[in-house]
């Protein structure tokens, strides 16, 4: 099957940071994203999991967007500046996508 | 004397107050009980709800008074002074940062609507009524002590506070449902009660014990993963602050004209420290500071005293005040 | 019509309408409130459950009468005509084409239980009684209404419904639960009830609270979201089509010869449109319809509508030609 | 006889059987009905919560009476023996291997909780009392039968079982809040009972009804998906086997002289099967044991076969050996 | 360790759609997926989350299917049939894998 | 914007055995990883499914790690005595991230 190239972005963040980071990404014209819940995990401060929380400052999620190569500078710029003083893990890995007009 | 200790030994072996004991052991314990995220949730729905209800009831049955007003004022007085306090307390006992402690202390100027619960439900054992609006002075009392603690750091610097952030603080899930809750009471009066009393008021003290069961999961896991965080300095400070607060509330609902169960909650309501709307802020507003302490404090120290020792405490010294 | 005033008043005045409100309110306001999906499902449980235990032990008590296979065999008639009717009036008013258009008549030949169960209570508030089996007409009126939707769009076309579509509708959750409670209430009787009924009976309005409060939470930010979509066209037909369908519904209930109470429930019914089984059947059959539409529509105008308006509309008709 | 077949009969009318097999039947036609994780777990949670609870109060009333400890003393030796018995009967009966045999082995010497509360229920229905601390016998039996699992295969080899195992079997959720919650009930008294009965109380039933729904849904599922692993001579041992364990459960409470009440429970609890704590054991000690086929064999037939032949049965025979 | 080339396939589909999707895959011999959780997401039909949703016609899931190359084509012929018509995002990416006996 | 070279290890594991996994990474020096909750999968053990679950011994999660590249062999030697005898399914992908410093 046909396929293009392209990159996908994961992000790490606190759930409080989710509407933050989505209003972030949509200023910089990232409009397609998708945003899986995160169970627990550990990292310098520590490990958790879900069942510890009591509200809403705890919690992390993961945003996943895949874009174009020539994009990806502006998501990453415009992520970093939400991410930058917070918590939180931004990897990139190539990948192919179906359906590239999507992009 | 003798009376306090009476009331603390029926607080202590009340099954509210020992469900939230078995919790913080079982956590203790590495027990792998655990009340899962969305019915912990739905307890707290249903417990702001019913609590916010049965006040907007009550103030339907009673009228609005002259002091409705004036409580909601000093709440929010209360609210943004208390951090100050605390701030300055924590400076002089414990070595926390300045960041640290400016966000610990708009903690303690918020408040925990589920210490105002229990505090509820111990006055209703013993018979002694409130003003229904005590729940609408908890929900102004939320967001000022905000403020406060941005404010202690923030003098000079660029504000940390913007308008989203703003917003969201005063439409906080947990303000709107109490809010809303007290004015459907307010509105459908008695006569709304009595349709929906056996979901909001029978069942209430069942669904309170099992929200303390998950209340104490939540703060023995938080101790056992925060407390070697705090110093001695901090945790004096998480049992010293409550009844600061609360001498500052006797104050405010002497002046305000209180009756004596009005004057318990609102003892409690200063005593006690949010672990919930305050968090969110700050980790937004000042991520820097670091959550394992403040929700340590709040959640592991100042929660579990003010519901074992300082509810019966500040109801003892109600008392004795109102007696004289 | 001082009557009908009175009654709409009431309605806009209980616990229900009003938490329903406040859901609306703070969703737009863009509060963070919000229900657990787990929790909120949950209570869809317990509300289907209980509403087709009560029908069924009602039924158990006045015995099975002639017109229970008669009213099953009007309910799948009125949902497979409604959408004829609601499409030709939807092509009329709006500016949607065939397709949307179809997939939106399709909701509108189907049910809400919540309205039905709305209107229940609205009749228990009013000492009015009504027909048990009215549970099992819902359940009969929910999905021939797809078939008509999708035939008038796939005449011609090659078919858009599999058997594992077909089974699945059939075989929903929601269905199954109505019916299957339905005949538990049914074969246990008086005596079933009488051990779950502090479960059943007593609580169910409070929760009926929780669950319409979450519905207004998601009918608000449906509207928020799609409400920009819907043209005025659209929007006059989700207020338009609830009492066409309440008429038609009324000529069946006397035809039928129901009692006052069952008659409002055929009326709602018809007049209701559902936003849980069609829209999944939609989005498995159409999947080029717009759910925000057609979500929107059901949801956000039709449903209040029917909640704040229609039920007391429909109760004060029907007793005025009951009392005719 | 007939009073045997009469208490089954009235048994499988009960709403909280025909629930369960509501929920087989739906499952079984692959319905999409289905209760939220959360959902389950929270109702878990409540019914040990109450069924602990209750206990405790009872044992406060009726004092600890000597057989306590014996009857705690008689589970465990039940719970270490029984998997042997099943081992042995497994390998006569079926064409399992050793593992995967002292794998189910496990399972039926350890007790399956919800089965258990049925059984109550029915005794509850019946008027019969029970003595307060089978919650605690319960408890204890859920652990030995694993540690006797484990050791059917690891003669020889080297140990399975490591510390932290050991503590998560020991303190898994359910134990710790049954226990607790025993001891809370202990402690509060009648007292306590009076605060939160109309929680833990009245809406018992019919929680466990909407429980047992899920359960017959899982049960159903599990067979749909792992009914075709097991043999005719695994289902033999699946509906054999509780009835020989009841017996020595029958035996035993003779022995110590346990009520009517008390020896219809030790019955069902040497019955019954696990499907929680000890299939969780068993994925970390024997990962090469099968778990459709431990879990299927407890849940989709030991289970229903006790909850609908099986508690009537015991308790017809229990009736039979006291009138005697 | 030894490792072994495969595809890492990554599908998010609306949750109507998972049974579906289940079923062709098995149909075309892909045994081995994984399923996750999505709580949110954004695309040409705008920003949505799970706190929004009544019904099971709304939310999606992503199926992670790690592949042999091999079998690739086969696979997204399988998934893409499902995909084509309804909202979605397939991409592809280079992995290696332990145990690849497993593939 | 500056990135650095890692890896993206992920493994599907029993929910039981995550604890276990948590900690014989931490054993072995790996401090950062997330975990996600699975709703469902197929594998040699047939399909499943959330709804379909009783109790703890059942369901997965995913383990999330981004390690150096210099840490990968560490890290899946730790990862696959956890694994070994369970069910299961570990890959590995070529990443780059963001704030190297923090791996
Ligand atoms: N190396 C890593 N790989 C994957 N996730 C990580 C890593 N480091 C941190 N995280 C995630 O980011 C969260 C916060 O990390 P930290 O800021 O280091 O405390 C952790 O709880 C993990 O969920
Ligand atoms: N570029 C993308 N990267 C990641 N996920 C996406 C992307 N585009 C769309 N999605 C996901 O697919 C869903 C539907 O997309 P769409 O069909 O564009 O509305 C979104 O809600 C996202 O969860
Ligand atoms: N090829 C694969 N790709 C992604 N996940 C898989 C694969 N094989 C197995 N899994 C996951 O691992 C679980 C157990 O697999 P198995 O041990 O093959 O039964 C499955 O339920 C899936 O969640
Ligand atoms: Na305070
Ligand atoms: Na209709
Ligand atoms: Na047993």
């Amino acid at each position: 099957m046909q396929t293009h190239k392209a990159k996908r972005v994961e992000i790490t963040i606190e759930k409080i940071m989710q509407s933050r980071l989505s209003d972030a990404l949509v200023k910089a014209d990232v409009h397609g994203f998708t945003i899986l819940p995160v169970y627990g995990g550990s990292g310098r401060s520590g490990l958790w999991d879900r069942t510890g929380q009591v509200g809403r400052a705890e919690g992390m999620v993961q945003f996943i967007c895949i874009v174009r190569e020539e994009r990806l500078d502006a998501l990453l710029t415009a992520a970093f500046k939400v991410v930058e003083k917070h918590i939180g893990v931004v990897n990139i890995t190539d990948c192919e996508v179906l359906r590239a007009e999507r992009f | 004397m003798a009376e306090i200790l009476s009331l603390a030994a029926n607080n202590l072996l009340s099954p509210i107050v020992l469900c939230f004991v078995l919790g913080v052991a079982a956590s203790l314990a590495k027990s792998d009980l655990s009340v899962p995220e969305a019915a912990a949730k739905a307890l707290s729905i249903y417990l702001l709800f019913a609590i916010g209800f049965k006040g907007g009831v009550s103030v339907a049955a009673h009228g609005v008074d002259m002091t409705l007003g004036l409580s909601l004022v000093a709440g929010v007085i209360l609210s943004a002074l208390l951090p100050l306090l605390a701030f300055a307390l924590l400076r002089a006992l414990s070595g926390l940062d300045r960041l640290n402690a400016a966000a610990v202390a708009g903690h303690y100027g918020s408040i925990s609507i589920v210490t105002f619960v229990a505090a509820t439900s111990v006055l209703e054992s013993s018979g002694i009524a409130s003003e229904g609006y005590m729940v609408a002075v908890a929900a102004a009392m939320e967001a000022p002590a905000i403020l406060s603690a941005l404010w202690l750091i923030s003098r000079g610097e660029s504000g940390r506070m913007d308008a989203s952030l703003w917003r969201e603080i005063m439409l906080n899930g947990s303000i709107v449902l109490l809010v809303g809750a007290f004015f459907i009471g307010m509105i459908t009066g008695q006569e709304g009660l009595d349709e929906i009393s056996s979901f909001v008021v029978s069942p209430f003290k069942g669904v309170l014990c099992l929200f303390l069961l998950d209340m104490g999961l939540v703060a023995g896991r938080g101790l056992a993963k925060g407390g070697k965080l705090l110093g001695w300095g901090s945790i004096a400070f998480g049992v010293i602050m409550p009844p600061i607060g609360a001498a500052l509330g006797l104050i405010a609902a002497l002046m305000l004209g209180l009756s004596l169960g009005g004057t318990v909650l609102l003892m409690t309501l200063s005593a006690s420290a949010s672990y919930i709307a305050v968090p969110a802020a700050m980790r937004v507003a000042l991520p820097e500071a670091n959550p394992s302490i403040y929700l340590t404090l709040s959640l592991g120290v100042t929660f579990p005293f003010n519901l074992v020792l300082g509810i019966p405490l500040y109801l003892a010294v109600a008392s004795f005040v109102f007696g004289a």
